[in-house]
């Protein structure tokens, strides 16, 4: 089984989550990060003090963990609903995952996914 | 029976429970204003400061309520010593009691001292914008102690102070420096003392023009604003101590010149940073209010438009300058108090009398007359707060020390000074 | 001697300090219901469009701060138009002095003036929740002044404008359509502006029906329920324009309605969505103050529990009813304010004079005549407001536009329209 | 003519516009301080509580508001029976109308009866800190009900009510315990209700001694404290019923305690817990405004210095105590209200009079004497509250139960009593 | 070395950090996420909107690094701690971690875990 | 490719993001977490609570996924910039990463890192 992090815009969430939903995917957790990439960050300005890059910008984390075989299907989808074509679109990231147990049941590996 | 209707009579026009309410109601108003400006700054700073933060305000709060009743009152209102400061015939509110005093004809002395003692807890509360997220808080409690004491009661007398003949005793008020509700006593003094710290004493915050310091919470902020709006009534319009003409048009002129002072900010921040912000317009509503301040009573609804609109464009660029100078007055009190006092101070010079029919120009003092002792007022309490501030925080930063460790200070104030976090994880 | 006091109690009689203070006071208590509203409607949107939406309230504060001196309040209540709208003879105030004027024989001229003001800015506050989280900030300025000008100011004519000589001058005035505290004029009003809004002229939030619009902040809701409850004593009680009997009624049947109207919202809510919430308990706060708004000068206590209950019940079902029509109206204003408003007005021609000693109907009409003047109050406020916000709007859209582009909405409004975020991460 | 003067005077002496003013005011801010409060405990509380911990605050204004208008007044302020509680002679607020009552000379009887209702909303509302995070909403509704019409309204009878001819007429006013604001009828009623509630019906949370159980906002504690301060010049000041030299020095000294409370608060903390704490300024605030409470009318500012930072020290030994003896008093009601208000209780028989001009102590009976009277009053209301309270919470607790789930309690009273979060995440 | 991953419902963290404390295995770490899973979501609606499934669920996921022996004792008393038997339990992923480095001391592999 | 997941003092990320950055990693995301360790928690009371060690301290995560070869100097790097020598100072976990997607363009493997 494949652990797929992906790191996208805030606002693409929904998109990609009823994306996922759509093509099959339902299981997935999200959360806020903060991230620094190529994207340049904006400049903002505090009150009292001077202008600043600010280089870490608001993102959302999803993990989806699936069977090795949908790993394609998914890195696709993901990758489809989040671009805008602009930089600070985000990054996937897919690592292995030696095995899923459901709590409620108990049930591992494949099954439990 | 006669005589009895006149001796009520006299009783109701000595003491008048109209001028009574407003006023008590100012006073709560203008105590209102330190939690808001707990708020204020308090969504200003980054999230590890904003209980510390808040602590500055509510501790102003706690410290010269006491402080005030012992001793302040005395030295600030109290019989004139040279018109310098006053003597402490009245320590521990000795001899100032429930009925009308010399300060106003028509309510109970100790309620103009009460309304006096929110001013007096409100500008220490102003200063501490200047070194927000980096002072130990156990300095700040003698700060502020001796700050009441040797700035605010001074200058306050200076300005405020009349003689038991309803003549002016300080100095300052005595020459005819005119200033309503406290565009000298209160927002210079604030925004010089905050010079002084941020510029001399205090220096910069770890990260400061490198990391980002953005506002953690801009509804608070925004908050706070709404609420020194709403108290801003009792400090302006309560400062007519009355009931009538005078207050109303002092609250006519404090809603519109704060209104203006946000379309002033925003514009100018519009065409400068492409984007009105939600802080500008928040900082815009304050540098108007604290312009008005002084000109409060002495202006007419149409200059208060231009005074307003005047402190939104000045006070930007004021803290603009600030950042240019590198000077970490973090969260911009001299820039929207110092400066917009200034401005309020000389816009009185220049507008007294305008708009306005319940006050006249004291006669035969010309404009420039005028501006002229404007600019002594604000020269003379500016100085003052500026040295006098420099003096104390130098010594107690020679001694106990002023500001955190720079582990502290990257820790947060909040744990480091107070073992505790504003908000909860998980 | 006794002709001095016959003076000084002539004088008295004509500017009466107790009232001057309770209406100062009541025009901060109003001024404070906007930054409640935004807070009310800052907690129920995304985070990404909190101070987006705080700035609409924010705005209108500065925005109609500074048109009703300059021009809004000439046209609300200056000399008649044919009882339509005022003229300009008090264009920045002129002759709009601190001397007792024609709308109150015991307070200054401008005191009415100012208080006035803060209906005015609440007003098309009230109307932002139904573009909330799409409109576009520079249409919204302009909207706010035309909007300003050409819907309230009427509608605020026809209602309250005054001859000198103390009789009605607005053409629903004159013609006996009760409204106390401004249910047509604030609430109707903004109620079908907002419908007007949300209906026909900005569409429906990307994601609605579909995406969970949930509130993001619960506590703020209840804080600017909180606040709005607190300033509403001032809308209501202070349209009495003294301190005194009427002003007590009025207080007493606000705070009655209010309470009566979170139950009656809450047994609704409890039986139909299977729990109580805490929104819903804000929200039937609101309803309730909206309907006994018109009626608090002229109902006593048990009818206000009446006037409560029917509220919150009514207002549940209305905004039920819009969400049925996929209308987004997205902060539920017309439920609560139109709908609000319509039965408030309703229920003032119904309950009128019960249960209240210090007024007394008008003689010689009936139950059913006044039900019928309050149905004409209702439509015609109602009637204008809808159809003159929607050609002011649809003039924006089709200009300027009034939306923002659908990647700026998903960004949300505080980036994409004040480049700040309301709250910082880590 | 002279007797048209002596008319209109006559008219004036009985209705006073700058007192109705003032108590119409001091209404508003007491209404303000529950949602104060919702903020001041929803702060301390976990993330999953809080929305329905604001509820019950916000609740008891709803409920309250009504049942007061309904039964409550006439109950606890209406014609005797026997000094131990009212008969229903006002149900429905008949015969309270807008003329001064029994109560005060000058201002309307509603305006007494509404300023009354706020006291009686805050009352049980303070109790709710003892079983928060954990007591069941629906059982909360009855609870409220009950309790006010049982404990709250016969207590209010005991301390406050008068007779028709201006005497007392409840069996502890008569007697002749002082109780200027209610630190009887309200702290001390509320505290020791709170500890039969935390003690002897709820017992302890799920984690308690285990789990930390954070504040998971100290800035929304901060504004609650601000709130309730600000609103407590009404409760005090406001509780003179006219805007003199009474409500002056209320004010006065209820600022005062307040400030030297979280001194004394902090003082203590700093040594026992190394670190003065945000929350303990905030707590050391409520402390002393709760003891001064039953004293504000009856000692000047030396006193009340003594009074308040008495209330900070024996109000943190208090609460460490409750802890000591694992009473989950979960919000600390009891240590703060209930032994502040004892503290007060006591203190007003030591002070009373001292540093005062404006009322004298009745002649002939000495402080011991008056020790006395108010011990009894201590004990009576304690005992009355702790007894019937306790009848009360069993009485449910054996029908339909007072706790949630320990399921429902995990999930947090948000989600399982209101199916709402009080914040939304990402 | 293994990561193992829980994902379970927020209000069962206390009773999962002690148990995992008792079983001898105190470091974790944990953060708030949004998940969606088998578990339908609840029906919410806010004041102006329809009624809307709000699929998107609090939970909270906690991480433990453990040496590859411990794996199976930490799985089962996460599970037996989180379990309530009905649907929304929540999912544990077992991933190999490569190495752990101790930042205080740059102790590295099995005796920095 | 490996994944570096480093657990620091919140008040560490300014100057371990700035490290990184000198030493030429600038992608990496960063999020806050609450965490357990050896470090004994403070003890904390709430106003009417018994005093309890929070155990759970706040800390942040940041994750950095790197090209195999440069593990080390980012393993060394946050390391010497998030010491304090204290307990408290975190942990850091490396595993591997088996594909990097960037969004924006599609580009698979060590060049999307
Ligand atoms: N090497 C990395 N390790 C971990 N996260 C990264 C890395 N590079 C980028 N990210 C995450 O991806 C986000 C988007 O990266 P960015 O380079 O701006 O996007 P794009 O590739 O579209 O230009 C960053 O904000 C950060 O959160
Ligand atoms: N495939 C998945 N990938 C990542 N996280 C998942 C996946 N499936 C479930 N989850 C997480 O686990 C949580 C519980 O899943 P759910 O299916 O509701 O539990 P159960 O298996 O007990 O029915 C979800 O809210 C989500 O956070
Ligand atoms: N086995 C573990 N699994 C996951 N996270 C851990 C583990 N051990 C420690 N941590 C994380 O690292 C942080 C610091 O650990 P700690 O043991 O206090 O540091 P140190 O090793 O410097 O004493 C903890 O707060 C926790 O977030």
């Amino acid at each position: 089984m494949n652990k797929i992090e992906a790191i996208i815009r805030p606002e693409k969430l929904d998109a990609v989550k009823d994306a996922l939903a759509e093509a099959g995917f339902v299981g997935l957790n999200a959360v806020s990060v903060t991230g620094r990439g190529v994207q340049r960050g904006v400049i903002q300005q505090a009150r009292g003090a001077p202008p600043v890059v600010v280089d870490m910008l608001h993102k959302v984390k999803i993990e989806v963990v699936v069977k090795e075989g949908d790993t394609e299907k998914v890195i696709d989808t993901i990758t489809k609903a989040a671009r805008t074509g602009n930089i600070g679109d985000g990054k996937i990231f897919v690592s292995t995952v030696a095995d899923v147990i459901r709590i409620r049941t108990g049930e591992r590996g494949t099954t439990a996914v | 029976m006669r005589q009895a209707i006149l001796l009520r009579l006299r009783k109701r026009f000595l003491m008048n429970t109209g001028d009574t309410a407003w006023v008590l109601a100012s006073s709560a108003l203008v105590l209102l204003m330190t939690p808001g400006l707990a708020f204020f700054y308090g969504g200003m700073v980054r999230r590890k400061n904003v209980s510390a933060t808040i602590m500055h305000s509510f501790m102003a709060i706690a410290i010269v309520g006491v402080v005030w009743v012992l001793w302040g009152y005395s030295l600030a209102f109290g019989p004139t010593i040279g018109g310098f400061i006053g003597n402490l015939d009245w320590i521990g509110l000795k001899d100032v009691g429930t009925q009308p005093g010399p300060y106003a004809a028509t309510i109970p002395h100790q309620a103009f001292m009460i309304f006096q003692a929110m001013f007096a807890i409100i500008t220490p509360a102003l200063i501490t914008g200047a070194f927000a997220e980096r002072m130990k808080f156990s300095a700040f409690v003698i700060f502020i102690v001796l700050w009441l004491t040797l700035v605010y009661a001074p200058i306050a007398h200076w300005v405020w102070a009349y003689n038991a003949d309803g003549t002016a005793s300080g100095w300052l008020g005595k020459l005819g420096a005119l200033d309503f509700a406290g565009g000298t006593v209160v927002h210079i003094n604030a925004g010089f003392a905050a010079l002084a710290a941020a510029w001399l004493v205090f220096g910069r915050r770890k990260g400061y023009g490198t990391e980002p310091m953005l506002p953690h919470n801009v509804p608070f902020i925004v908050l706070g604003a709404g609420l020194l709006w709403f108290g801003w009534f009792g400090f302006n319009a309560g400062s007519a101590l009355s009931a009538g003409e005078r207050a109303t048009s002092a609250f006519v002129v404090t809603n519109t010149a704060a209104a203006a002072a946000v379309l002033g900010w925003l514009a100018i921040e519009w065409v400068h940073r492409k984007k009105p912000s939600v802080v500008g317009a928040a900082s815009g509503a304050v540098a108007g209010l604290v312009a008005i301040t002084p000109a409060s009573g002495f202006v007419g609804p149409i200059p208060s438009i231009i005074i307003g609109l005047g402190a939104g464009i000045i006070c930007y660029l004021a803290v603009q300058l600030v950042v240019r100078l590198r000077i970490d007055d973090s969260l911009a009190v001299w820039g929207v108090h110092g400066i917009g006092g200034v401005w309020g101070a000389l816009a009185t010079g220049l507008f007294a009398g305008i708009g306005i029919t319940v006050w006249a120009r004291p006669e035969g003092i010309s404009v420039i007359q005028q501006l002229g002792l404007q600019v002594v007022g604000v020269a003379a309490s500016a100085g003052w707060s500026f040295v006098v501030t420099l003096i104390i925080l130098l010594a107690l930063k020679y001694t106990i020390g002023v500001r955190v460790t720079e582990a502290e200070e990257e820790v947060g104030l909040d744990l480091s000074q107070h073992r505790e976090e504003s908000y909860t994880e998980v």
